[in-house]
């Protein structure tokens, strides 16, 4: 019963920030829902024993991404950038609410499609691979993409450098 | 894990819907790009979800959903950093981020 | 003489040289080239008397080898044979090309380079003066070739050769004043029409050849009695013999093809005399008379059509004669009648005496057209008889050798026309083939009578407007002069024949007189296998056919000679339906202009208008289709499909500005339409599974 | 927990001669960063570039004919290194020659377009440039889903790079954005397509995700919506990268906007190893006969689509880079009829490289005249050509031999490649694909047509172009390959026959 | 020792077309003397092949069997393609003829093409290059090459230094051909797949194909073949783009055009559709018969209307062919109904109107040429008088307008009664509708004549220069062998005659029976 009621409380709160992440008319409000939603995510993580990957979770997306949404709104000084105006007309205006619809109408779908294929009750109640065993694993058999995962970090910030340092360079 | 599976998985679904919808309907370029980590964060649900229930077999078995997700992580990451920039250039040259706006190419 | 018969190709040879020495050197000939064309056919016209020399002395009709053979099989071993051996290969059949001389072919040679030979004399005078004189020369001694080829040919094939050959020589001659109107109709007219005949003529020599696998005549006779016996084969070679006769009934002009041959007369008038007198129009009666082995095998209604045809045009084409006032045409429908004589002779199975009339005709006829032009010559080229009157004194050589051809076609007794008519009112006379009704089988015998008696009539008629009487225009009359002798030596030397061929074979003076060299040719004629024409009834036949032409030549001088022209005026409009009619040719020119001409004008424009209206946009269908839509009325607009580079690009491009459209630039309508199609096909694959 | 003692050589399997192309790759970008700072003749570094990457096609070719792996190549059974991460088979070695070689002429043609319009960039193009390239390698030479994806993010996010260099010019960011939003979304959506895969094997390594599969399906027929929804996800996602339709709206926007040498790049890179990935994946992952025919019957369909829409759209352009970018998605429809065959027969993934190698010269080479032409940067119109026959007659030409190749007539690599195309497809019983194919060869004329009208019908009212080595050598080198590849095909035949024994 | 002439006749043109792309372009003599050269040597090469031709050794390899000067190396062995090269009596009379238009059209060229000589002489060559590869091909895919080789050259040959509507005509021409080749590409792969020969040779490859059943498949791949080679014949209805390229084309290309290019389509007839399905030949027959037919009749009557006097040619061409459609269509019929002799003449015959039009429809639209060059008009309601302005011109167009219209005695005339001859135990009576065709031909043809050469001199073409020793040059060669063949055709039915046989009891007979 406790998994359930955590994972329901889980939900509403990752749902609920999502939402407002639709809602909400200031980019800087939407980007503090998202990491919040993205904690609560951890936190779903962290019920499937899956703590590394919670602690990344945490790291990289509520803090490292969520931070640098919000300075790159800061440093661009536009107004426009920081929040949305509702348009008049448009065919998505009044959406908000449909977020959820279109959410639940998707997760409806391949509920659907996870229930007709009958998906086995889980085989084996193990405990998650621990951190060492990941470890392990991604400096042996994922060296490969370990290293290219380096490289693309590497050219992510060598663009951008590119693409933003032109303007520091002129001032 | 008594929790039915199908309630993670759902739960993943519906992250993944509603980035969706959000990328789709948000005329803002930075929470479009938002969205796309919502969508993420689904799959990421979806991956560790099925790790958990299935596909334990050995450490290297179940080594294999946190890598991967790891790896996306990453990947959303450097996405997000270049997207960013990205952004930041347009809205250096056009003094906007809605993308209704950025419409000189068609046709 | 055998020296003669053995190089018998040097015949038809010598004009081809002369034909093509004058077309080459025409500058410098000029009008020396007449006379290199009189020498030439002089030369050749003494070969070819050599030859039927030799081949009279090997025994006219070969009796012995025919006997032994081929009795039944209407082929007479020829006296001399030059063949091209595999001259080309129709496929795996190795085709033979040759020359041959049996004694038809030796008489036509005879004929042939006579009447050629007087006619290019005749021109010298003629068409003197001409612009296109060598033209002329050229074309007439390129004639003569393709009339030789044809008369030498030992086969089907060669035969078509020279037969086209001088059709196109024939546009040429009819065509010569191509400046004015009448000979370019004229000369496209004549072309036509024999080429509507020829074709049928081909399609059946490619039936003729299907069922026997031949072209020569020897092939053709000995294979044809043992084919026939099969009824499958025997019906395919009669179909064959039928579509054969109908390139003699375009050549020969015969109903319902005739309507050429009046127009003919547009060229030149010794062109006429040669051509579409004496020999071209005969070949088709030659071919028939060739070709009898197919004829003769096949089943009889083939004849029996041939007969009736030939019957019907001679009435025909005679009563039309009778009320023409061209002095030209009156002889041109005179030819066809004539040569529906002949026609409907071969029909009934009177194959010598087919060829001997058209022997005697080419005689006469030849000498009437030359005395014709003659007369035009004098009259300055003034061809209506209304117009005339009165010349014999002015040109008595044309009158007296006009006369002798007048009375030999009109059948005056003792004149080679009256001869060779008798044996063809005999024949007709005596058909009664099997299972006809004897009423029935007499009706060429009366159309052949009736012909008689018009003949007569409008010949007469034709010689006293000319001739006698007051002149009519006095202008004309006073400036009328005889022709230089060479026109008129032409003229006496065909008289000759005109007047004397028929004693050849002249039947009831060589009863009277118990003389077998009066019937000298008709053993020469021999042929086996044809019908033996009976002699009991000759003397009635003579007494009708004799009766028939006096009455004729009578009726015709009372009318013209005694009846005032007033008189006759009022008689016409008591007749007036008939005559209108008759007077109109009875409109057969009008029905084809109204039909087959018009026709083929109207289809031809529709076919163009569809070629480029419909099968282009067809076959550009799909742009048809997209700017059908956008404008139904616009669909055949010769715009809409000409704007065609267009080709896919009119069409393309309604599509493609709709599929555009999808290319909004809106960043997320293209996530839109992306993952929209990616989740629709999703849905889709689960219903489908 | 004591530490476990493992032998990391024996659990990671490394050899560095196979890896030697992309370690040269890596070791040369290095050496561009570093040496930005001490050359002056900034030029120089270009030279490194093309260097670096013919010396990776060396190494790559070196590789391939090495002992051991040749020798596992020739008995059937390929090595596989780096934790099977890596399969070192004649398919990888083939598409990364391939890859490269394309690289190494964008590099060429690029040459003075990065001095005009790229000023100081140099380090900048190259080393992202050469990021992207190391991407595709990984990319084709992998068997693990992982590895695949991690290689098309590195190409990916190198292109949004690419796409925005020219940071001024409104189009270029335009086309950055609208690419990198796009390509977000695809790749989520091809990652959900991963886990619902990864859910039913529980497992990234294709040939196991294959037995997985198939037992799954064996158990129960019930798997099977989840696994095509899954394949259809990451269908989905590949169909973005290589511009298949419906996912290709972005292309032509991001092609027009894009720095022109980019758009070259853009127009053969990504693409062709786009379609590696995929015949890997669906070939080795999905290639058993109850997923074949459902996945062939999903490209089939965007293949006629991508035929027809990119065609016809293509007829409507007037900017050349645009109309470029919608034949090169005609083109994808063309190479996805050789991806169909495939599920059925090897043909059809012989024909998809031969027609990776003869696309890419012919594109390449039409590319090098267009950035050439590219004044304003980033609009070539139709005019531009006029009268090119008479002002630069050898480029003329040799764009016509292109174009007739794209359109598939010999005696031109293009038209062996269609041939190869056509066979693959009566091969696997698609007829009407092929008919397709056949007809849209016919429509495409329609806008060559306008090109090639231009430059031989219609008199020049400008200058010849200057002859610049680095445009001329591309053409050069694309016109005799191109010539080359169609008419001594035997021998190209033979390697792609060899590669296309995908394991 | 021949061994390797056929491949020079090919290749040498385009060796020296290459070459020509080094020689400055204001060398114009130089141009036209390469050119000439070029053009020349092909036909020198094959004169020694002609005289040789009864004796030359007849291959027995199965690639190349029944083929004279044949050679056969690997090229693609991969895919079976080889480079095979060999004639028989069509694949070789075919050749020569186009050896000969060509240096005659190069000298037509000559002081007519006016601009960007350089670019028009080596298209024309690389033209030669492809048409002569055409009729020596033995292999599928080097045919196909070579088909394709063809379109390009005239594309441009068209489109640069034609009429007012050159663009149009051209694109015309190639967006139909065009997709006549890409159907018949996918229809032969089906073949070579679907017997699993691995072998594109034309002759391998009729040996298993003409095995095949008749059903769906196998009537598709035929008929996609077919079309292909429809559109060159061009075979109604499929001959729309014909009478706008002549009508656009300069007068040498339009040569080219009429003489050999389509050509190529009834060559390839012969040599590819029929041989490999014969069976769905014979079954299909019918509708070809019909096509023929009433491209006959059509094109006669369409030609009648026209009011432009090239185009007039043009249909004629499409009538000539309608003939040749004819023959074939009885072959395939007479070869399995037990008439194959009849079955062999019709196809010699075919065969033959395909060369004589190939000597006669240059000739005549060089005539055509001639008048536009000196009038500037091809209305035929403005022209009129000819033979009293220009007598020597008119005289020829007269010549060639008989030729034309079938008289006996020329070239034109002995391969129609042969076709017909021939298809008549095919057909019956049917051929009778053809043959009104050949009435109406007549009939336009002596209609064109008066209002062009006919009638009153017109005062403005009063002082015309005739002819030239250029354009007697032109016409003379041409002009004899018309006679020649038209008087002595052995020469050519004797080369057909082997063909035809092989074709007939080998290949168009179902069964091999």
């Amino acid at each position: 019963m406790g998994q359930y009621f955590m994972f329901t409380i889980l939900s509403i709160v990752t749902l609920v920030s999502a939402y407002q992440m639709v809602r909400v008319r200031l980019i800087t409000h939407a980007a503090l829902f998202m990491a919040l939603a993205f904690t609560a995510v951890a936190g779903i993580f962290l019920m499937m024993q899956a703590e590394f990957v919670a602690a990344i979770q945490i790291l990289v997306y509520a803090g490292a991404i969520t931070t640098m949404v919000i300075f790159a709104i800061m440093l661009s000084g536009l107004a426009d950038i920081k929040s949305e105006r509702a348009k008049k007309g448009g065919l998505w205006t009044k959406s908000d609410p449909f977020v959820l619809v279109v959410g639940a109408v998707f997760a409806a779908f391949m509920s659907y499609l996870y229930v007709a294929a009958k998906l086995p009750q889980a085989k084996s109640d193990k405990a998650m691979a621990s951190v060492e065993a990941i470890g392990r694993s991604l400096f042996t058999t994922y060296m490969i993409p370990f290293e290219i995962a380096s490289i693309l970090l590497l050219i992510a910030m060598v663009g951008a450098i590119i693409l933003t340092a032109k303007e520091a360079e002129q001032e | 894990m008594t929790l039915p599976i199908y309630l993670p998985l759902g739960l993943g679904a519906l992250l993944f819907g509603l980035g969706l919808w959000g990328a789709l309907t948000r005329t803002n370029a930075v929470r479009i790009l938002m969205f796309i980590e919502i969508m993420l964060n689904g799959v990421n649900l979806n991956l560790i979800t099925f790790s958990r229930y299935y596909w334990q077999q050995n450490a290297e078995s179940a080594a294999r959903a946190p890598i991967i997700t790891l790896f996306i992580m990453t990947v959303a990451a450097a996405e997000a950093s270049v997207g960013l920039a990205i952004i930041l250039n347009v809205v250096r040259n056009r003094g906007s981020v809605d993308v209704d706006k950025i419409n000189l190419m068609k046709g | 003489m055998d020296m003669f018969l053995h190089s018998a190709w040097v015949i038809a040879a010598l004009p081809l040289t002369i034909a093509a020495l004058i077309a080459m050197f025409s500058r410098q000939l000029k009008d020396k080239a007449g006379w290199l064309g009189v020498a030439g056919m002089f030369v050749a016209f003494v070969w070819s008397i050599g030859v039927f020399f030799a081949v009279a002395a090997a025994g006219g009709g070969h009796e012995e080898a025919a006997a032994a053979a081929h009795e039944a099989a209407f082929f007479t071993t020829p006296a001399w044979h030059l063949v091209w051996h595999n001259w080309a290969p129709f496929g795996p059949y190795q085709i033979d090309l040759g020359l041959m001389v049996d004694h038809l072919t030796a008489i036509m040679l005879v004929v042939v380079t006579l009447v050629s030979f007087c006619v290019q004399l005749y021109s010298i005078g003629y068409m003197h003066g001409e612009r296109r004189f060598t033209r002329f020369y050229a074309a007439i001694n390129l004639f003569t070739t393709g009339m030789l080829g044809l008369v030498l040919a030992d086969n089907l094939f060669l035969l078509l050769i020279s037969w086209e050959i001088m059709g196109l020589c024939s546009y040429l001659l009819i065509g010569h004043w191509y400046e004015q109107e009448w000979p370019k109709y004229g000369s496209i007219k004549a072309f036509l029409t024999t080429r509507v005949g020829d074709v049928g003529m081909m399609v059946g020599i490619w039936v003729i050849f299907m069922v026997t696998r031949t072209l020569t005549w020897e092939g053709l006779a000995s294979t044809i009695p043992e084919l026939v016996k099969n009824p499958v084969q025997a019906s395919a070679l009669a179909l064959g013999a039928f579509l054969i006769f109908t390139g003699a009934v375009g050549k020969s002009s015969q109903f319902p093809l005739h309507v050429w041959l009046p127009d003919a007369m547009a060229g030149p008038t010794p062109g006429s005399a040669l051509i579409h007198a004496a020999t071209m129009v005969a070949a088709g009666v030659y071919l028939v008379g060739r070709t009898f082995m197919i004829f003769g095998n096949v089943a009889p209604w083939v004849l029996t059509v041939v007969a009736f045809i030939g019957g019907f045009t001679a009435l025909f084409a005679a009563s039309i004669a009778t009320l023409r006032w061209d002095i030209k045409e009156v002889l041109a429908f005179s030819t066809i009648s004539q040569l529906g004589y002949m026609i409907m002779a071969l029909g009934l199975g009177g194959w010598a005496a087919g060829n001997f009339h058209l022997m005697t005709h080419a005689f006469f006829k030849a000498l009437l057209f030359l005395a014709a032009g003659s007369i035009i010559h004098a009259h300055h080229h003034n061809q209506l008889m209304h117009k005339m009157g009165g010349l014999r004194k002015k040109i008595p050589i044309t009158f007296w050798t006009w006369l002798v051809g007048y009375l030999a076609l009109a059948g005056f007794p003792g004149f080679s026309g009256f001869f060779s008519k008798d044996e063809l009112l005999l024949a007709a006379w005596t058909w009664a083939p099997a299972g006809m009704n004897p009423l029935v089988a007499k009706l060429p015998f009366i159309m052949a009578l009736l012909t008689a008696f018009l003949t007569a009539y409008y010949m007469t008629r034709a010689t006293w407007l000319a001739f006698f009487g007051e002149p009519r225009d006095q202008h004309l009359y006073d400036h009328a002069h005889e022709s230089p002798w060479t026109m008129t030596a032409p003229l006496v030397i065909l008289a000759v024949p005109a007047l004397l061929s028929g004693w050849l074979w002249a039947a009831l003076p060589a009863e009277w007189f118990h003389s077998e060299s009066l019937l000298w040719l008709e053993h020469f004629f021999h042929n086996p296998g044809v019908r033996e024409i009976p002699t009991e009834s000759a003397v009635t036949v003579t007494l009708m056919a004799t009766t028939a032409g006096l009455v004729g030549i009578f009726s015709g001088w009372l009318l013209y000679a005694v009846v005032k022209p007033e008189t006759r005026a009022k008689w016409i409009q008591a007749g007036k339906p008939i005559y209108t009619l008759v007077r109109n040719k009875y409109y057969i020119d009008e029905f084809y202009e109204l039909t087959v001409i018009k026709f083929t004008q109207v289809a031809s424009v529709a076919i163009a208008w569809f070629d480029g209206a419909v099968v282009d946009g067809a076959v550009n269908g799909v742009g048809v289709i997209g700017n059908a839509f956008a404008d139904v009325s616009g669909w055949f607009d010769a715009n809409v499909i000409d704007q065609l580079v267009v080709m896919w690009a009119d069409i393309s491009r309604a599509i493609a500005a709709q599929v555009r459209r999808i290319s909004t630039g809106y960043v997320q309508q293209y996530m839109l339409t992306f993952v929209v199609v990616v989740v629709a096909s999703v849905l889709l694959f689960q219903v489908i599974r | 927990m004591p530490p476990i003692a493992y032998d990391w050589t024996k659990l990671v399997n490394p050899n560095y001669t196979f890896l030697l192309p992309e370690l040269i790759v890596v070791a040369f970008m290095l050496l561009i960063m570093v040496a930005d700072f001490y050359v002056k003749e900034k030029r120089w570094l270009v030279g490194f570039a093309f260097f670096g990457v013919l010396l990776a096609v060396l190494a790559d070719w070196f590789a391939a004919t090495s002992e051991a792996i040749k020798g596992a190549i020739d008995t059937g059974a390929p090595l596989e290194f780096f934790g099977n991460m890596v399969i070192a088979d004649g398919f990888t070695f083939f598409l990364k020659a391939v890859l490269m070689v394309a690289v190494a002429l964008v590099i060429l043609l690029s040459y003075d377009y990065v001095e005009k319009f790229l000023k100081g960039m140099y380090v900048e193009f190259y080393e992202v440039l050469l990021a992207a390239m190391l991407g595709m390698m990984f990319m084709v030479s992998s068997r693990d889903l992982i590895t695949i994806y991690i290689g098309l993010e590195l190409t990916s996010i190198s292109s949004y790079i690419l796409a925005g260099l020219l940071r001024k010019d409104p189009k270029s960011n335009e086309a950055a954005l609208k690419y990198f939003l796009n390509g977000a979304v695809a790749s989520a959506v091809l990652l959900f397509g991963l886990s619902l895969i990864y859910g039913v094997s529980g497992t990234t390594y294709l040939p196991e995700v294959a037995r997985q599969l198939t037992m799954r399906v064996a158990e129960s027929k019930e798997f099977i919506p989840m696994i095509v929804a899954g394949v259809l996800f990451m269908a989905g996602g590949f169909s973005f990268k290589i511009a298949a339709v419906p996912m290709h709206l972005w292309a032509p926007d991001a092609y027009e906007g894009a720095p022109t040498p980019v758009t070259a790049f853009f127009s053969v890179g990504p693409k062709g190893a786009a379609f590696g990935a995929i015949l890997r994946i669906f070939l080795v992952g999905m290639g058993a006969a109850e997923f074949s025919g459902r996945w062939m019957a999903i490209w089939a369909v965007l293949a006629a689509a991508s035929m027809f829409v990119g065609n016809l759209t293509a007829l409507m352009q007037t900017n050349i880079k645009r109309m470029m970018a919608y034949s090169s998605i005609a083109q994808a429809g063309y190479i996805l009829v050789g991806v169909v065959a495939a599920g059925k027969t090897g043909f059809g993934t012989s024909a998809v490289l031969f027609y990776v190698l003869a696309y890419a010269l012919t594109n390449l080479g039409i590319f090098a005249v267009l950035t050439q032409m590219d004044r304003e940067g980033g609009w070539v119109s139709v005019s531009d050509f006029k009268g090119l026959a008479t002002r630069n007659p050898w480029y003329a030409w040799a764009l016509l031999v292109f174009f007739i190749s794209l359109i598939g007539i010999p005696p031109t690599a293009g038209f062996m490649g269609k041939f190869f195309l056509f066979r693959a497809a009566v091969a696997s019983n698609y007829l009407w694909l092929a008919l397709c194919m056949a007809v849209n060869s016919v429509i495409s004329v329609g806008y060559y047509y306008g090109v090639v009208k231009a430059m031989f019908l219609e008199n020049a009212d400008r200058e010849a172009l200057p002859i610049r080595f680095g445009t001329m050598a591309t053409v050069v080198v694309c016109f005799v390959g191109v010539i080359l590849v169609g008419i001594l095909a035997n021998g190209f035949v033979g390697l792609t026959t060899a590669a296309a024994l995908v394991k | 020792m021949f061994s390797t002439a056929l491949t020079w006749i090919v290749f040498v043109p385009l060796i020296v077309a290459v070459l020509m792309m080094f020689v400055p372009k204001t060398q114009e003599k130089v141009l036209f003397w390469l050119a000439g050269i070029a053009t020349l040597i092909p036909l020198a090469i094959s004169l020694p092949l002609i005289a040789g031709w009864n004796t030359a050794a007849v291959s027995t390899d199965a690639t190349m069997k029944g083929m004279k000067y044949a050679v056969s190396v690997p090229w693609i062995q991969s895919i079976g393609v080889g480079y095979s090269v060999g004639v028989d009596g069509f694949g070789f009379t075919m050749l020569v003829l186009s050896a000969l238009l060509f240096p005659l059209a190069v000298l037509a060229s000559y002081g007519y093409i006016k601009e960007r000589i350089k670019d028009y002489l080596i298209l024309l060559l690389i033209l030669e290059f492809g048409t002569n590869g055409v009729f020596v091909s033995l292999d599928f895919m080097l045919f196909y090459v070579y088909w394709e080789i063809v379109l390009l050259p005239m594309y441009f040959l068209i489109g640069i230094w034609g009429g007012a509507r050159r663009e149009y005509a051209a694109i015309k021409f190639f967006l139909y051909t065009l997709i006549g080749s890409v159907v018949m590409l996918v229809g032969a792969i089906y073949l070579y797949m679907v017997t699993g020969a691995h072998s594109f040779n034309i002759l391998e490859l009729a040996a298993r194909t003409r095995l095949l059943p008749v059903n769906g498949m196998t009537t598709f791949a035929f008929w996609a073949i077919l079309v292909g080679f429809a559109v060159k014949v061009p075979m109604f209805p499929f001959h729309t783009w014909l009478p706008d390229a002549h009508v656009e084309a300069p007068t040498p290309i339009s040569m080219l055009l009429a003489g050999i290019l389509l050509k190529l389509g009834s060559y390839a007839m012969v040599r590819i559709s029929h041989p490999l399905l014969p069976q769905v030949a014979a079954q299909g027959a019918w509708v070809l018969f019909v096509l023929g037919v009433v491209g006959v009749l059509y094109a006669a009557g369409a030609a009648m209307a026209q009011k432009d006097f090239k185009k007039q040619v043009a249909y004629s061409s499409v009538n000539h062919m309608g003939f040749f459609v004819i023959a074939l269509a009885a072959a395939s019929v007479l070869a399995n109904n037990g008439q194959k002799e009849m079955a062999e003449v019709a196809l010699s015959g075919g065969f033959f109107v395909t060369i004589s039009h190939g000597l006669i429809s240059p000739l005549f639209f060089f005539a055509v040429g001639m008048f536009y060059e000196r009038t500037h008009t091809r209305d035929l309601g403005k022209l009129g008088g000819m033979f009293l302005t220009v007598p020597v011109i008119a005289f020829m167009t007269a010549f060639i307008a008989f030729a034309n219209l079938g008289l006996p005695g020329l070239a034109g005339f002995i391969g129609e009664f042969i076709a017909l001859t021939g298809s008549y135990p095919a057909f019956g009576l049917w051929v009778l509708v053809a043959g009104a065709g050949l009435v109406i031909t007549a009939a336009w043809h002596l209609l064109t004549m008066r209002n062009v050469l006919l009638g009153e001199a017109k005062k403005e073409y009063l002082g015309l220069h005739d002819v030239t020793w250029k354009e007697k040059l032109i016409f003379a060669p041409l002009a004899v062998l018309i006679v020649v063949f038209g008087v002595w055709p052995a020469p050519i039915l004797n080369m057909l005659t082997d063909a035809t046989k092989i074709l007939v009891t080998g290949l168009l007979a179902v069964g091999g029976k």
